[in-house]
């Protein structure tokens, strides 16, 4: 049981540490690094721009998509040398988030089921952030229950022709290309009548609007499609064999474990460091003492629990499901430690101005915008729901849909 | 033993509840959270109108007379709708801090006005971070003049008078505080609108310079008369979050009945039915304790302090329980602007500090029960 | 909004204060006061015939089941006299808990459903406590699925013959008679074949075994049926009808209240009044504070959650499943309440004997009786599925055995 | 980095628990919990025959000399099996007492009686009610006899020698505690067995009447070295706990497979699975910290302190969380003394006391990472 690097890890990461000490854009650093939930943007900057410069940096020097094959446009690195490519890259990683999806669930869903050409025209601009790519799974009437979707695609001749609407889709306004799920035969069960395709999201007919989040920022998209014309080239995987496709990206989503999830801990606890309360410093408080040592066991145990995935990793284990565990408690901790934040300043606590407010307001940030960490890519009792059935291999939910043609199934619940 | 409203204050109550629903929907609440309006003027005329404003300010100042029992069960009601209107800081805070010091000259002033909907009040306690504590109040009073900043203060931006805690000694004890009113049109305040969590109720700083104040009760007893004030206001809040916890619940409630996932409505979902039977429960338990702290508000009994306290703890979690889990039933959607959800998220969390922290509530109420215990 | 009590109550309860300070067993009240969870004997005197005695010299006055009518030696007496009756009675109503279930369940089933002789030859020695009675309903196959109980009774001319196994049966060793829930006919959906009857627990075939608990005590019973004959005569109800007439049982149980749920928290408040901890009382402590104030306020929200429908009693409203808060939220109460005072004496909290230990080891005896609150009377499932289904409207659980045959449903989950 | 135990190590693991579910099946573990043996005297042979209670043990003094990433494992299927002998007082208490301030004869006199099963020991340090603290021993040690009482003393009446806190100064300081090495059969101890709420595992109180005692490490360090076999200690239990932890989410998991209600196993109940899932979810939080204080403890680190407290607190709530809730799970037939659950529900509540309260390691470990930020 150690920490340390075996020599070729020790060399690759002298190589990274080396190379992001030459290249990063250091004047962003200190931003990043403060940055936390619920605040992403940088002041005096455009976010995408710098996001995008330092990702062809990266790339142009074999640093972007480090476990993608070389002539996809990425290193062909072992999946525990991106690990130490992220830990070095700390702060800066964070560039890379509206990267994420495209490098982590489009490309490996391209990879496996584009044809070869196809494959090397798309995936190096994707992986050189030259391109963005979303993914256009969620619709209004499926929410956790993903494979209940109705945008429908219609084949006339060689194309698809689509019509509907997705939800929840992240970057669908900056992105260029995205992989879209759809309906293809509504009078079979629900999980068999799936197709799934990339489109150029600059097709006519797309059409794209933010989505105003309970916080009051926009992350999300609507994406609606009228008459989305799609070559049954850019289909992916057989007819109807959707879900089976939509699986693989799900389980690549897995995959990238090591980013770590926002826990507010670290935060809270500088806070409380200097926090002075009526009696003396918050931290001396018997009652935030107790409270901190709670978080801070959880904070850690996902720590080393992440740590503990990294090793199994780097022994060729495929990690599990088990890494529900990080976003379950991760969810609602956060929100937990931000109302906890804002109840030691008191009356105060209210005022959410960086300029009126304790530590900039960033814990009301991290309030507003934490119902959201709670659900986002799976309700906390999917999460629980994936831990008792693949992990402790409980039964699934009873489906009363199963079996049932998904235009026969009821769409709302009272009439 | 009726541990329970009478059938007018039922009534009452139900008339409150039908006025609102017409007068103060969900988009009334967003016209002031999108920062159109800094209040529902229309609401808070009609407000006037129906006699809840004044409903326990007596007769003699020109409310209705009626008593505490008949503004909780309206306060209910107003937290049910988030009634975008200074109606805590008015009626619970600032007409109770007169209510209870004021000299006859000024009750005759400001509580018609209050009943009428022509003033609207607050109570300047808080001097940034901390809870309600005489050592926490530096603002200075001097020769009837007031010189120092405040904030947050509840609709400190809108209001025509505050009742204010000032500093009139320096001998580290309670009675070095005392209270005076201002009227905020007088001059010599400065108000500056402050972002806050909840925009649908306002806060802000303000700054005194020289202001002229009047005395309001006996010098060196401000303290004591705030925390009157704050226990009474406790109740009273108290009731606003039951009401909104109880509507946070049936939003959550009515969505998992309407909204299938895997072929059949969410609330049959075990999860889903179990998280709504626990937020029933909390919104449940925080009514009880404020029907106890209503009979100990109406009846000016002993026990109010310790009833205010539980009230306020329990209805405090409860709200906030059921506002954020309400969230979650609605899963995705109910993180989007569009839906209401967020309203109550956002009303659950700043009438959580208004009146001081849980953490506060909470050690009060230890003290409150020993202090009983030891009795 | 008041406590006081009408005129009527005020003259009820000075009664009722009258006649107990006169007649009530004085010497054990001490005892009985400070008996909390998981310990009931009395020291030196044996608890069940103190009870007899106090219950029939209520009997013999009139105090004995207030609200049964006076033909089957009760008072008539309004649902709110018996609440009046029972805060006056106090820590003396302890003495009856071996007469609830047969007060508060056996007796109203057989006033609902027995003949108008058995009523006149059965209740009054009921009420009186000269008999003692039992409900068999629950089995080891059973548990939270009552409607899954296997004991059979077969007809046999104008007999039925029992055979079968029943479990958690209190009282059951020091009762005369039981109402006992068996199925007549396992060929049709579970709810469908059970049958009612009563029987004299001292039939030939009735076999009557302790149940040892996790906590060492023992509360309950299994009892054997071995060819116990039932005359038909004894039947409640029609035949196949059982489920109908147990709800009745169930129903009756629910309008109990006023009873008071142990919580556990005056005994914490009382024990962190007085404890030290090193750097001084418990009670200054701000950690112990903060968590006494939280069970504070749900200890209390009970009491007034109970005082709200002895308000809706006294006004002829029926209580509702409402009432399932209390024992949903003491049951767990109870147990982190007793876990937490243990934390509070360190290493010594481990020591249970009552010479050893802290207050008389209270706590460690809650904390071994506490897991059973949490199941006793319907699990903590239950009780919420109950607050969902008939308080929030919510649907049912999936019933996937409803239509089926009861012998077509399986009885283990893995082969 | 590989952030697991060795495969070796596994191996190790994998040996103790074939070699604990043959000679320790839960029969083992009733037999000393009715009272019948005070403890299992074939296990604790057996137990030394493997060479686990010496594992740690330099060969020097009659250990396998292998380490304590080798006891971490052993000790996980200690707790797992619920393990009814004087392993922990013995080898994570006395051993490492020893080992830590043990002179070259005190070494050489215990630890191979140790290793062979021959001695059992303590560490007898309480004195009632309280925590972990200098204040709190009283027990005096003049000319090198000791007077006093000490309880709970973990197998304090089947000890054959105890480590004793003692109190040799009086400047309000930590250097007023000394330890001193006791062999209780010489006389001068008097064993009193005292019960508790986990009868698998005794506790006793010892009375000390001029009972000679030679000195462990130097005079005045006895606090200095009580906190790092306590540390160490933390650490050896946490992984029992995780050990019985696991244990106990297993029998849930496998009881809601097998046991059907409402025709269908209650596993498929999402109020059951949940449940289930979150006693997955700490049990593996404690995991991780576990392994973090075991790397620490392995290599000396001056991350110790923390590391230890933070796996006692997170084993110490995962393990009660799991045996109370796999209670839960089986319903009334988890509240019988018939089925095992109460074991589990016993040594989870036992072993979180027994170093110390969780209050005291939750205020340790921020007490830790403070000085930790500071540094």
């Amino acid at each position: 049981m150690n920490f340390d690097d075996t020599p070729q890890e020790a060399a690759f990461r002298a190589q990274a540490k080396a190379w992001i000490a030459a290249n990063a854009p250091r004047q962003y650093e200190e931003e990043l690094k403060n940055s936390s939930l619920g605040r992403t943007q940088l002041k005096g900057a455009n976010i995408l721009e710098v996001a995008k410069a330092w990702q062809k940096k990266k790339a142009d020097a074999g640093w972007a998509c480090l476990h993608w094959p070389k002539e996809y446009g990425g290193r062909g690195a072992t999946p525990i040398e991106r690990v130490i490519w992220q830990q070095e890259e700390g702060a800066f990683g964070k560039l890379s988030s509206m990267f994420i999806i495209g490098h982590g669930m489009c490309g490996p869903t391209m990879m496996a089921f584009a044809g070869e050409e196809q494959k090397r025209k798309y995936l190096p601009p994707l992986a050189s952030g030259e391109k963005i790519w979303c993914q256009l799974f969620s619709e209004p009437a499926g929410g956790s229950d993903v494979a209940g979707l109705r945008t429908r695609a219609e084949k006339r001749g060689d194309d698809w022709i689509i019509n509907g609407q997705k939800i929840w889709t992240s970057g669908a306004h900056y992105s260029d290309y995205g992989i879209l799920l759809t309906r293809t035969d509504p009078n079979v069960p629900k999980h068999k009548g799936l197709t799934m395709f990339f489109l150029d999201m600059k097709s006519p007919g797309v059409e794209i609007k933010p989505i105003k989040q309970a916080n009051g920022q926009s992350d999300f998209n609507e994406v609606y499609f009228a008459d989305v014309k799609i070559p049954d080239a850019q289909r992916l995987g057989e007819v109807n064999d959707g879900w089976n496709v939509s699986l693989t990206t799900l389980m690549n989503e897995r995959m990238s474990i090591g980013a770590g999830v926002a826990t507010g801990f670290p935060e809270l606890f500088e806070f409380c460091s200097s926090l002075m309360l009526e009696d003396g410093p918050a931290i001396d408080d018997r009652d935030v003492r107790s409270k901190l040592a709670q978080w801070a066991v959880k904070a850690s145990g996902l720590k080393y629990t992440s740590m503990r995935a990294i090793s199994a990793l780097s022994k060729g284990e495929r990690p599990g499901p088990e890494n529900s565990i990080g976003k379950l408690v991760a969810g609602s901790m956060v929100q937990d430690v931000a109302a906890y934040a804002l109840d030691l300043q008191g009356a105060a606590g209210v005022l959410s101005g960086p300029e009126d407010a304790e530590a900039t307001g960033k814990f009301q940030a991290m309030l507003l915008r934490a119902p959201g960490t709670r659900v986002e890519g799976g309700t906390d009792e999917i999460m629980r729901n994936i831990i008792a059935e693949r992990v402790l291999g409980l039964p699934g939910d009873i489906r009363v849909d199963k079996d049932v043609p998904f235009n026969k199934i009821p769409t709302k619940g009272r009439a | 033993m009726n541990f329970d409203f009478s059938d007018e204050q039922k009534q009452l109550r139900d008339e409150a509840r039908k006025f609102l629903a017409e007068k103060c929907p969900p988009k009334a609440v967003r016209t002031v959270l999108d920062g159109k309006e800094p209040y529902d003027r229309e609401l808070w005329k009609g407000l006037a109108e129906m006699g809840f404003l004044g409903v326990a300010i007596p007769e003699a100042f020109g409310g209705a007379g009626a008593g505490h029992l008949e503004l909780c069960v309206i306060a209910e009601e107003m937290g049910r709708a988030l009634a975008p209107v200074p109606f805590s800081s008015t009626v619970y805070l600032a007409a109770e801090a007169i209510l209870l010091a004021g000299s006859e000259a000024q009750k005759q002033k400001w509580l018609p006005k209050i009943a009428s909907g022509e003033a609207i009040g607050t109570l300047a306690l808080f001097e940034g971070k901390g809870n309600p504590s005489p050592k926490l109040i530096k603002l200075s009073a001097t020769g009837g003049s007031l010189n120092g900043v405040k904030k947050p203060v509840p609709d400190g931006a809108i209001a025509d008078f505050a009742v204010v805690a000032a500093r009139t000694g320096s001998s580290g004890r309670d009675s070095d505080i005392s209270l005076f009113l201002v009227d905020m049109k007088a001059g010599g305040v400065e108000a500056k609108s402050l972002t806050n969590v909840d925009p649908s109720r306002g806060q802000a700083e303000l700054t005194f310079n020289n202001c002229k104040a009047e005395p309001l009760g006996p010098a060196g007893e401000g303290f004591s008369i705030i925390s009157q004030v704050l226990d009474r206001a406790a109740v009273l809040l108290a009731f606003e979050q039951v009401g909104g916890a109880d509507r946070a619940l049936e939003m959550g409630r009515d969505y998992a009945l309407d909204r299938i996932a895997f072929g059949r409505p969410i609330g049959s979902f075990q999860a889903v039915k179990h998280m709504l039977a626990d937020m029933y429960v909390s919104a449940t338990l925080a009514r009880s304790n404020c029907y106890y702290g209503a009979w100990a508000l109406s009846t000016n009994a002993s026990e109010l302090p310790e009833a205010a306290a539980a009230a306020r703890i329990s209805a405090t979690q409860a709200f906030q329980h059921c506002a954020k889990n309400n969230i979650q039933v609605h899963g995705g959607m109910g993180f989007t602007w569009e839906f209401d959800c967020h309203m109550y998220y956002r009303r659950a969390n700043a009438t959580a500090l208004s009146l001081g922290s849980l953490s506060y509530w909470e050690d009060a109420l230890i003290d409150r029960m020993r202090k009983k215990n030891a009795a």
